[in-house]
């Protein structure tokens, strides 16, 4: 049991033994079409580094167990260089290297040159969430793909550098500010994988996963079809929650009635709200609606006036079902 | 007054309270503004152990956070602050003063045969910046730590509310302090060999400070205006590195790397110094290669300005820059390569003494063959896109940092131990601490290799369930690698008061260090010397009285008063 | 040209430090005097060849790099070399980047 | 072994540790030479920052020259090179023994360098009154009270790429004080790039609103229009105070490091024909003349 334990170990530490779905001892499941160039070139380098490894220690613990110190007996007489001794392991190593140079240079030309029918998805990167804006308009806050497609991801931040990074399709790149980042991928297989922001962004960067939905064949587009319309087919309030989670309302408006950046909206429709100017108002639908498309217009007291504006994100419907979920949100049926 | 130093009588007996630097003056100020390099080196010491103990428990508290994927001991917040002090009071408190300026300032000069460095005033200088530059940077704690990492990238070090000035001017004026060391030591190679010790008959360990200190005086001096742009950036808004400013982040990492990548090697080129003189007197025999491992330790030096956009491959840096800075990568792997090499041959056929120095020999062999080798499989770019800001990356630059330049120190500080204190530590503990460090290393950064590759990013707080296995086994880790560090504490401070006394020369080495006594006098040597090779250890025989090895003709290496001058 | 005291060292002589002044003088005036002919894109190399000039004649007589131990020149030529390999690869860079960098950012 | 002088004793200012004077003089050069090479580099960030943002965007250097008094900055470099002479002068009166000369040679390069603080601290004034100041701060305003020269210019800007071409400056007057008036550039949001017929392509910019830039202004001449500012004009002054800022703080350093010379003149340090001193102080000094060579030219002769 332990020498089939060792085997299994030293292959795997090889990781010459990829299971069903491609993920092996060293690396996640092959979803994309690049990962098995990368890994292949993984276990090439594995390859040599474990030879040249066991090379040196074989030979480290040969020596020091063949030519140990024993009393009153100095070392034998011994070359102090060899010139062709020295060539070899520097030409040697020099080649390998070389390849590995090659291999890696050409698995980058076809990580950074999407195919020009790709599937064009928006990213934004913010601090500690993502969003997808799908070619229809629709946002959502996880990436959904069809599979056996190449998809290009256009991405950009609003604050510091993101950093997208999905594992299972070998895939990285930063999001800087002030800048459109450009990645693709082609995924090979339907299931949903892990999105990582690589890139440290502060508090919460542990917490700016997203999810890759990859549908099977044809499901992408009904699945589209359904989200898009989700004002239709969701419940007002439903429909107010979605968009004030994936819009970003939530990073600065709290439900629970603590404190954040914004004021927080437990219960805020019908409650007498005074104001940065002194004067006080009644929360209905127009100042809702107001504060949505003019926020600096009547800023509540003890608040700064830095909420964008969403003039022109966000239609009225959806400023309809936002105001709704605000209704709901009083205070009996505390969200979570 | 005769002061009975080696020459004079022969193997003198190691005699801790004769009249040696460490007991001439008296009183703190007499430490405190010394000019003696060799009370500089031991403050020195003092100093970077301090820090390494420091960033030794930010190691300890992360790991700790790490053992379960929610909170466990800390806030998120408090976790980023962790992370942020452990890279930045290792990096520029430890390891880049780290031998150095501790073993360093202790051992050129006695090498040289000098009485001093050639600018003391400037070594004393350097020291008194390096503790000006850690009070403002662990001052930083109290008004809000940094947790920016230690690598300030912008904008988020330009927005974000801690502490971060107070941190970049401290890393600013230690930034100073390791280019006068640097400095000071390139004049003194130069101008102060002795008699006959040619560039080419210098200890190898002078070599490794050497090229270091090429690269502390060209590269550092672009972190100094990298730091000075980026508290402009933060205090004026200069717009360089801020986008809101139109500035560009990616400069910024250029700016960064251009120093921090050299820098990596000033870490390592130290330790392989070490590494070189170590494993030819404990293999008792001449080391192989000589001239090669000098020449790669200048290749080195030199090769290690232009590979720093290997840090940027996903960051946006232009496509056919990165082609070119992966290629350029691989060109730096040789040189350490032929080292290591050259290392193994000597220890052919010699006669291999397994004391506890070379127990940190062989253990650097083996953790630097793996950290060098991992950097292979990042310096592929296709492999970096899936590796890059993963534990991959974390656990290669353990392997090498930890396992290189680390490991090395700790084997340089036994082997100078006797020299510097006039003291033998315990042979039995040492090998005990050597032990329990090697083991518990390896638990700690292995795994991150495997966690790397499966996608566990860096600097995450919280992570998914899929790694909590590893993580708690690489905390475990951790604490062992604690341990043998408190063991190795005990012993060697045991050995200050009551270790054995030293003889002059206790491992059989032939570089000059050892032609003094055991603490030395303050002025080191009473002549000149006539430098021959520096490994021909076969002009040495073992004197059972003293328990150390004496010349067998100690006129040889003496240059007559009226030599030729 | 220059005299030598006892112990070697060297001292440089009247006549070669105005000249050098004047010299440098000159190299100023030109420069000022480039600027008003259009050479297009060739005036900034034109320029930095006459301030690099100039740069060299203080070096080598201000400087006393002619008469110093051809190490120390070595080291002052190095740093700039290793600025070249800074200002190469960076400059490299970001102009192969700028087609993506968002004018005007971030848009209000 | 130990260094001779004329009566047999070591020289006083031989230090212990030291062979002979010439290993100490040697060595201590060998070091500054040394931090000198450090102070390139020092340097060099900012001439990385200078020729990065002017390979991108030189319309911002053309458009900030305008702002730069090439006299003043001619006048500060013929009197930087003025006192490289005298100091390179001082250094032969120091091996020379002439103390006297030597003490004056030294006010002389004080002087000078004082004279090219007085300028810069003029240019500075002017500068900071019209607001055109680092990226941060940077908020030009008119200075109406004085009569001001009128830059007529016709500028085109393509808000796609944001390569902004200013087509041709009709009349350039020279632009003394740098005076201009409030930039007239109005920030029209553009709409919605139209519908695109391939489903696959986006219609909506990713960062909030379509892509921004600036309006194009109309052509107009007026009395007191000015260069059209390309964007990030800024950042040229932001180049502009941190290259001649941290330049003027060495000056400064150089005017301590004579003040201390003359403190150990007057000490006697230099009776003994001992010049290390005043020989580094003046490598220094070059230094400060040669980076201030390049400033000149790269920030006051772009044309």
């Amino acid at each position: 049991m332990i020498a089939t334990g060792l085997l299994k170990l030293l292959t795997a530490v090889t990781g010459s033994l990829p299971d069903d779905d491609g993920s092996s001892f060293w690396m996640p499941p092959q979803v994309s079409t690049v990962a098995q160039g990368v890994d292949w070139l993984f276990n090439f380098i594995l390859a040599i580094s474990v030879f040249f490894f066991l090379l040196i220690v074989v030979a480290m613990v040969i020596f020091v167990i063949k030519y140990r110190y024993k009393e009153g007996q100095t070392a034998e007489e011994s070359p102090t260089h060899n010139m062709a001794l020295e060539l070899t392991w520097t030409v040697i190593p020099l080649i390998l290297v070389i390849a590995i140079f090659i291999f890696g240079f050409k698995g980058y030309l076809d990580m950074s040159t999407p195919p020009s029918n790709a599937y064009e998805v928006l990213v934004e990167g913010q601090k500690w969430n993502w969003s997808f804006t799908y070619p229809n308009g629709y946002i959502d806050s996880d990436l959904h793909v069809p599979v056996d497609r190449p998809i290009r991801l256009v991405m950009g931040s609003q604050d510091v550098i993101h950093s997208l990074y999905i594992p299972a399709f070998r895939v990285k790149m930063d999001v800087v500010p002030g800048r459109y980042a450009k990645a693709w991928f082609q995924a090979t297989k339907p299931g949903e994988y892990d999105l990582f922001c690589a890139e440290y962004c502060g508090t919460s960067h542990s917490d700016m996963i997203a999810h890759v939905i990859v549908h099977p064949v044809g499901e992408f587009e009904t699945w589209l079809e359904k989200a898009s319309n989700f004002l239709e087919t969701m419940t007002p309030v439903d429909a107010g929650r979605k968009l004030f989670q994936v819009r970003g309302c939530q990073q600065c408006h709290s439900t629970d009635g603590s404190a954040k950046t914004g004021p927080s909206l437990l219960g805020v429709f019908g409650r007498t709200q005074n104001l940065a100017d002194g004067s006080t108002i009644t929360v209905d639908e127009n100042y809702i609606r107001e504060s949505v498309l003019e926020p600096q217009a009547r800023v509540v007291a003890g608040f700064e006036p830095v909420m964008p504006t969403y003039q022109g994100r966000l239609s009225d419907p959806e400023i309809m079902a936002i105001i709704e979920y605000f209704k709901a949100l009083d205070g009996a049926s505390s969200e979570e | 007054m005769a002061v009975d130093t080696l020459a004079a009588d022969g193997a003198a007996v190691g005699n801790p309270n004769r009249a040696n630097y460490l007991n001439t003056g008296s009183g703190v100020l007499s430490w405190l503004f010394t000019l003696d390099h060799k009370r500089i080196g031991v403050m020195y010491l003092v100093a970077i152990t301090t820090s390494f103990f420091l960033g030794g428990v930010f190691a300890l508290l992360v790991r700790t956070e790490l053992l379960t994927s929610g909170p466990t001991i800390m806030t998120a917040d408090a976790y980023n602050k962790m992370f942020t002090l452990h890279g930045a009071v290792m990096i520029f408190l430890f390891i880049i003063p780290g031998i150095p300026a501790a073993l360093g300032n202790f051992v050129l000069p006695l090498m040289l045969g000098a009485k001093d460095v050639a600018l003391p005033r400037l070594n004393l200088t350097s020291f008194w910046f390096w503790m000006i530059g850690a009070v403002f940077a662990v001052s930083s704690i109290i008004i809000g730590a940094v947790d920016t990492g230690w690598t300030f990238y912008t904008p988020y070090s330009t927005t974000t509310g801690t502490a971060v000035i107070s941190m970049t001017l401290g890393v600013f004026i230690l930034g100073f302090s390791s280019i006068f060391t640097g400095l000071n030591f390139i004049v003194t190679i130069h101008k102060m060999r002795p008699e006959g010790m040619t560039w080419f008959k210098m200890p190898l360990f002078l070599w490794g400070l050497y090229s270091t200190a090429i690269i502390q005086v060209l590269a550092t001096p672009i972190l100094g205006i990298t730091l000075l742009l980026l508290v402009a950036e933060r205090a004026l808004g200069v717009g360089i590195f801020d986008p809101t400013l139109g500035g560009d982040p990616v400069l910024f990492q250029h700016f960064f790397w251009f120093y921090s990548h050299p820098a990596v090697y000033i870490m390592i080129l130290p330790a392989m110094g070490i590494i070189s003189e170590l494993v030819a007197v404990f293999s008792g025999k001449h080391i192989f290669g000589y001239k090669f491992i000098a020449w790669s330790s200048i290749a080195i030096a030199l090769l290690s300005f232009l590979v720093w956009g290997h840090h940027m491959f996903t960051s946006g840096q232009s496509g056919i820059t990165n082609m070119i800075f992966s290629a350029l990568t691989f060109s730096v792997a040789i040189p350490s390569a032929v080292k290591v090499f050259n290392w193994l041959s000597t220890m052919y056929k010699g006669s291999i003494r397994l004391l506890t120095p070379m127990l940190y020999v062989l253990s650097f062999l083996f953790l630097f063959a793996i950290g060098g080798l991992t950097g292979l499989f990042l310096g592929a770019l296709s492999v970096d896109i899936h590796l890059h800001d993963t534990y991959f990356v974390v656990a290669h630059f353990h392997y090498v940092m930890f396992g290189g330049t680390v490991i090395a120190f700790l084997g340089g500080l036994h082997y100078w131990w006797p020299k510097m204190f006039g003291r033998m530590y315990s042979e039995r503990w040492g090998q005990v601490s050597a032990l329990l460090i090697f083991v518990g290393f390896n638990l700690t950064f292995f795994t991150q290799f495997v966690m790397g590759s499966h996608g566990m990013p860096r600097r995450y707080y919280n992570y998914v369930e899929e790694f909590t296995t590893l993580h708690q086994a690489s905390t475990v880790g951790s604490y062992v690698l604690a341990l043998g560090f408190f063991i190795m504490a005990g012993y060697l401070i045991h050995s200050l008061f009551r270790g054995k006394p030293a003889p002059a020369n206790p491992w059989g080495s032939v570089t000059l260090e050892w032609e003094t006594s055991s603490p030395p006098v303050a002025h080191n040597f009473d002549h000149d010397f006539l430098a021959g090779d520096p490994y021909d250890l076969k002009s040495l025989k073992y004197d059972p009285a003293t328990q150390g090895w004496v010349r067998k003709d100690p006129q040889s290496i003496i240059l007559s008063e009226g030599g030729a001058h | 040209m220059s005299e030598h005291t006892e112990s070697g060292v060297h001292v440089a002589s009247m006549r070669l430090l105005v000249t050098i002044m004047i010299a440098l003088m000159i190299g100023t005036w030109l420069t000022v005097s480039v600027t008003h002919f259009d050479f297009g894109f060739l005036n900034i190399w034109i320029g930095l060849g006459i301030a690099t000039v100039k740069a060299v004649l203080v070096g080598l007589y201000f400087m006393h790099l002619r008469w110093d131990k051809p190490f120390n020149a070595f080291v002052f030529v190095s740093a700039f070399a290793f600025l070249f390999l800074f200002i190469g690869f960076a400059t490299m860079d970001s102009a192969h980047y700028q087609d993506v960098i968002i004018p005007g950012w971030p848009l209000k | 072994m130990v260094g001779q002088n004329h009566d047999g004793g070591p020289d006083p200012n031989l230090a212990h540790h030291f062979e002979s004077m010439d290993q100490q003089r040697q060595s201590t050069k060998l070091g500054m030479w040394l931090f000198l090479a450090t102070e390139i580099l020092f340097f060099g960030g900012l001439f990385v920052f200078y020729t990065v943002y002017r390979g991108n965007h030189p319309e911002v250097f053309v458009f900030g020259a305008h702002f730069l008094d090439t006299a003043l900055g001619a006048l500060n470099t013929v009197v930087l090179i003025f006192s490289s002479f005298t100091i390179a002068w001082a250094v032969r009166a120091a091996q020379l023994k002439q103390v006297k000369l030597l003490k004056w040679l030294i006010i002389a390069t004080m002087l000078c360098a004082f004279t090219f603080m007085g300028v810069k601290y003029i240019e500075y004034s002017a500068k900071w009154k019209h607001g055109l100041l680092w990226a941060g701060s940077y908020n030009p305003h008119l200075d109406h009270d004085a009569p001001h020269d009128v830059v007529a210019v016709e500028g085109e800007v393509h808000t796609a790429e944001a390569d902004v071409e200013i087509v041709e400056i009709e009349e350039v007057q020279h632009v003394s004080e740098g005076e201009i008036v409030e930039p007239i550039v109005t920030d029209v949001a553009i709409e919605p790039v139209a519908e695109v017929a391939d489903p696959g392509r986006s219609t909506i910019a990713p960062a909030a609103e379509g892509p921004g830039g600036l309006a194009t202004p109309e052509a107009v001449v007026a009395e007191d229009v000015m260069p059209v500012e390309p964007a990030n004009a800024k950042i040229f002054f932001s180049i502009y105070f941190m290259m001649t800022g941290l330049h003027g703080i060495h000056v400064l350093g150089g005017i301590v490091a004579m003040l201390w010379l003359l403190k150990c003149l007057r000490r006697g340090d230099f009776d003994t024909g001992h010049f290390t001193k005043i020989d580094m102080v003046a490598l220094y000094w070059h230094v400060v003349d040669i980076i201030w060579i390049y400033l000149f030219l790269l920030l006051y002769l772009i044309d």
